[in-house]
């Protein structure tokens, strides 16, 4: 099965005519992947490497009946690109870029949820069925099609651990790049029951760290409804407090809130296997598959 | 970006919230065109991005032109944790007869704002929860520009304001949230907000903490943001779009990775075998080589850093500009040692170019395998 | 609440709604006032509320002062279909080059505005679906005071409108929508947008129809609400509060009732009979005896209604109450029939008073055996 | 077990120092509606019939663990009141107030979707779960208890319905006055799954009348999803097009979009009974029962 992305998926590109938004039109069609129409305002009518372009999601939602859209614009521009697709009846969508206003994505956060959207990143690679479709700028060669999921808030500390994996032959059914943003559009407790119902999915990866309380979340979330295994690393232990590690939402507050510590604590009484690192994560993997 | 006191309180007289009336300086001769401006006694305040100002002497107060004239000029003079007092702020002296305190702030559980007041304020507010837990009213707020009446309401009943205050509390409330909406915070807050003998709610001193990714959106105050970044390799790195880190005044490693979840990853393996990092640099994706070499520079120049490790796994970022980075700064950078780890994109070529540099660059494949090295290396 | 043309326009140039330039008149006198202001030819048409004005003679041309004066005042003197004409609107007249269709009004499906366009206009918005449905875009709108970029780039795209109308264009919508919204319209209609000789676009004639229950929030148009009602009794129920419903104009029966539900249920089974209903009057809940004389005499007086019959099922309204308004009103009423059922609060006390009045009143005891009495009457 | 109000309910009357609003409390208090908070901003610390009042509904949910709330609220005022229930987490809010502006209906409607809260009303005369409790001005003593569930856009329709109901034995599960609004909170399509899962509703009267399309859209669940017998009347036949009839939303369009034809055949064609009359509806249920 898998989710999200798959054979099914027909794809929206949102920024085609960019030129980020080309260079991985181009990747994801040579994964596979089925990328039915791009938008990029005022380029309507023009075309990109055979994708149909339009002016409007609306349009391409009308004329090719797409399910998902994966925006390749700006930070300035994805509260506009990604408000158009969540209004415009997209079910599924991804967003990539870095350094989005957090008070952009508090709308974004909530307005997808009261319209039923799956709303994915920002600051994420994107999503990956390996061996059926992609939608983001992942390093696809690293993955592997299998029966482990990962899900992650880093996009480095998620290749070194698919490529652990994949060095020791165990593939991934869906990645999820969660994002490393204050508010993302999906926390680990929105995609946690995707896995839990996919029937290819044996073992979840959660790829956390420091800041916020999504771990947290995702503990109480595992105690009560989730059945298969899941493995999580909290990055940034040794990260000093109330300083910026990069991802905006990676950091501890003055108080303590967001610690590595708490989140471990939760997420072992919650029977989730803490791993140390991302080798730690191969070592416990291999003893569950 | 954190405003400074005086940057804080304009933003404040901006959206009209009742803060105290004052006057910014940075040299002693503009010290004289305030006087006359303020009702002596005025209190002058150095404008520094550090805390206890006033045990070290940061504020005082003035009763005439020739206090105002002194004072001011000894606290421009003056450094401050290490830092030099470039602004001081000087502002009328309120007659107060209670602090309180009210914020704005993001929630991350809810994804939602957050107001937060306290009838008993003037310090920190973690420690106003521990003293008086049931005097602090926390309300979380709707996504949406302004914020309801029967909120505010909600907040009054439940601290138990004074009726006479609850209109200029209203007022207040409002006013900052739209700021604090308007101008992308991360947290705005008044502490103390005051109530004046006049019997007048007053923001006395405030704290401003905006998005840094908002502020291509506030250009006003963006302007300010290097002038308040103290540290000088944080600002040389900006200048190259790299986020440099200060992990530890101790330590001797630092780190070069190509993102934020590894850089933490790094530290948190070095932590692990006793060694300690000082600082961190993100390359953030597809750095070229160009780059890559002021990145190294900007480590090195760091003189608590005797090794460098560099640890990337290419996606975007390509091994072979990273090779080519260290090649070009080789020559520049006297750091005793330099542990690489390349992965991804044009592995080979680019462990073929380090190679190709010789001297004693340690390369190794796999992040534990760096680790491994960097604790060898410590342990000769 | 439909404003009359005119109205229409003047809330469109409160929106900035770029339409035509135009002046009202209500006496021949106020016409020469308009002589100048516009170029001739101008369009004089009379304002009332009627659709095939035009057909009328409602609408005519004058080439220069002369002919305005003259039809100007002709039109004053006309009426139309039954409608005295108390104003005419005088405008420039436009040369057109295409005629366009532009409304927003509720989607009663969604619950949401819906805006519809079509580059073909100037008739029936039905015709145009008919014709040229290929040609119509109907989007429904999200709950909001504006209108999204991409929403009208949309519709420009589905309907094929020319780049050079482009701006023109959605500079309309917003407007219109804004209207829309503030005005708290059922229906905000450009019918026909024209697209001028020299390029531009106008709104030549508009329909704008306002949620009667908002007109608290637009005192300017609510007071212009008694003056197009043109049936009398309806104003009449209006001052007390009643609905004045006209059913059929054939027809001999007037229903009297206390909820809307009851009024059409009334309707329906006496229709079902092969009666006539000629008009209804709801009078809401928890009328008193005073305005329900009031409401019997309304009803009496429509010189159609030969039989009235009250259907009451008093909830808050009290039955006793029903009673006396008839027995307040029998003397000034001269209809032929009067069969009442009282059912509810206070009944008993209510068909005391009734069987008191005596007379030729039909008592009966549920709505059906209403419906039977009139229809034996009817037979007799 | 009946829905929406019962003996579970705890209610906050919203308006309560109000001459409706008292009233109606005393009236729900009798009928044994347990009325645990008023609201009315300015009037908090008072107490009307042994109810205490707050300035706010947040803080009577807190004190309370209230659950419904009911609006005696003039039209002007029932936006801010619904409002306010809706942000303050009250998951049903009942509406009574006859003349509320559609514009003003069409962001509750959405808004109480969005948030998850079931809003029902206005222009209506609330809800009654029969012997159990009250919610709204209904005129109680003609309901009686019983397994038949009765939805309405009229209150008179409904009173009538309900009388020949109890002159015949037979009592009422829940009632629930949908409203005579362009606009409703709640529609019969969002009223209907309570009454297919109410155990102690066995047959469902659904009371409708022209213009919208909510019986249509009724219809087209009843045929999907509802296995309980349904009758419908539909009121207003023989009214004029293009005329309102005291309803806000029984109006016909010019192009005929609401017709009672057209709601009569697509409700017949989903198995619904079809009634011509309050007493038809009667006869029915009677060959039901």
């Amino acid at each position: 099965m898998s989710f999200f992305v798959d054979e099914n998926t027909r794809l929206i590109v949102q920024g085609i005519t960019g030129r980020e938004g080309t260079f991985h039109t181009e990747q994801m069609q040579q994964y596979g992947t089925n990328v039915v129409a791009g938008v990029t305002p005022g380029k309507g009518g023009t075309e990109v490497l055979g994708v149909p372009v339009y002016n409007t999601v609306r349009e391409a939602m009308e004329r090719h009946e797409a399910n998902a859209s994966v925006l390749f614009v700006p930070p300035k521009f994805l509260y506009g690109a990604a408000y158009e697709a969540i209004m415009s009846g997209v079910p599924l969508v991804m967003t990539i870029a870095e350094g989005t206003p957090v008070h952009d994505m508090l709308k974004l956060h909530h307005l997808a949820k009261e319209k039923g959207v799956q709303l994915i990143g920002p600051n994420s690679f994107g999503v990956i069925s390996p061996g059926k479709a992609k939608a983001g700028f992942m390093a696809h060669r690293i993955f592997s099609k299998g029966r482990v999921g990962v899900m992650s808030r880093s996009a480095t500390n998620c290749y070194e651990t698919v490529f652990l994996l994949k060095n020791a032959g165990i593939g991934q059914s869906t990645v999820v790049g969660v994002g490393g943003d204050m508010i993302p559009g999906s926390t680990f407790v929105d995609v946690l029951p995707f896995y839990e119902k996919d029937p290819d999915t044996d073992v979840v990866i959660m790829i956390g760290e420091i800041g916020g309380s999504e771990e947290e979340l995702a503990a109480e979330y595992i105690k009560k409804y989730v059945t298969k295994p899941v493995i999580a690393l909290i990055a940034g232990k040794n990260a000093p407090k109330d300083t910026s590690m990069g991802h905006a939402g990676a950091i501890v507050s003055p108080d303590g809130e967001g610690s590595a510590e708490s989140k471990e604590e939760k997420l072992r009484a919650a029977g989730v296997h803490i791993a140390e690192s991302t080798e730690d994560i191969l070592r416990i993997v291999k003893t569950l598959v | 970006m954190k405003l400074l006191e005086y940057k804080a309180h304009e933003v404040f007289h901006e959206y009209e919230v009742p803060s105290i009336k004052g006057f910014t300086v940075s040299t002693p001769e503009e010290l004289e065109r305030v006087d006359g401006k303020l009702e002596y006694p005025v209190v002058i305040k150095a404008q520094v991005q550090t805390g206890n100002r006033g045990k070290a002497g940061g504020i005082k107060f003035a009763e005439n032109r020739d206090q105002l004239l002194k004072q001011g000029a000894e606290i421009l003079g003056m450094s401050i944790k290490g830092l030099e007092v470039k602004r001081i702020f000087i502002t009328e002296k309120v007659n107060i007869d209670k602090e309180m305190y009210l914020s704005f702030t993001m929630d991350r559980k809810t994804k939602l704002g957050v107001l937060i007041f306290s009838p008993e304020g003037g310090v920190d507010i973690n420690e106003i929860v521990e003293k008086n837990p049931e005097k602090v009213a926390k309300v979380i707020l709707p996504a949406g520009e302004e914020i309801d009446d029967f909120t505010l309401q909600y907040v009054i009943d439940k601290t138990g304001l004074k009726q006479s205050y609850h209109d200029e509390f209203k007022n207040i409330c409002k006013k900052l949230y739209r700021m604090y909406v308007h101008y992308d915070c991360l947290l705005a807050e008044i502490n103390p907000l005051v109530i004046t003998s006049e019997g007048h709610l007053k923001a006395l001193d405030g704290k401003v903490d905006i998005d840094d990714n908002a502020l291509y959106r506030h250009p006003n105050v963006k302007e300010f943001r290097d002038e308040i970044t103290e540290n000088p390799l944080v600002l040389q790195a900006r200048g190259f779009d790299f986020l440099y880190i200060p992990i530890k005044d101790r330590g001797n490693i630092g780190v070069i990775s190509n993102g934020s979840g590894m850089i933490m990853s790094s530290i948190d393996l070095i932590s692990k075998r006793g060694m300690e990092v000082t600082c961190a640099l993100d390359l953030g994706g597809g750095a070229t080589a160009d780059r890559i070499q002021e990145a190294l520079k900007i480590v090195a120049s760091n003189p608590q850093v005797d090794t460098i490790f560099i640890n990337i796994f290419g996606g975007i970022t390509r091994c072979d500009e990273i090779a080519e980075g260290v090649q070009q700064s080789i020559d520049e950078i006297d750091t005793n040692r330099l542990v690489i780890r390349l992965e991804g994109t044009n592995k080979e070529k680019g462990l073929q170019i380090i190679r190709n540099i010789g001297g004693n660059i340690e390369l190794v494949d796999g992040l534990y395998e760096g680790v491994d090295a960097l604790a060898e290396g410590m342990n000769k």
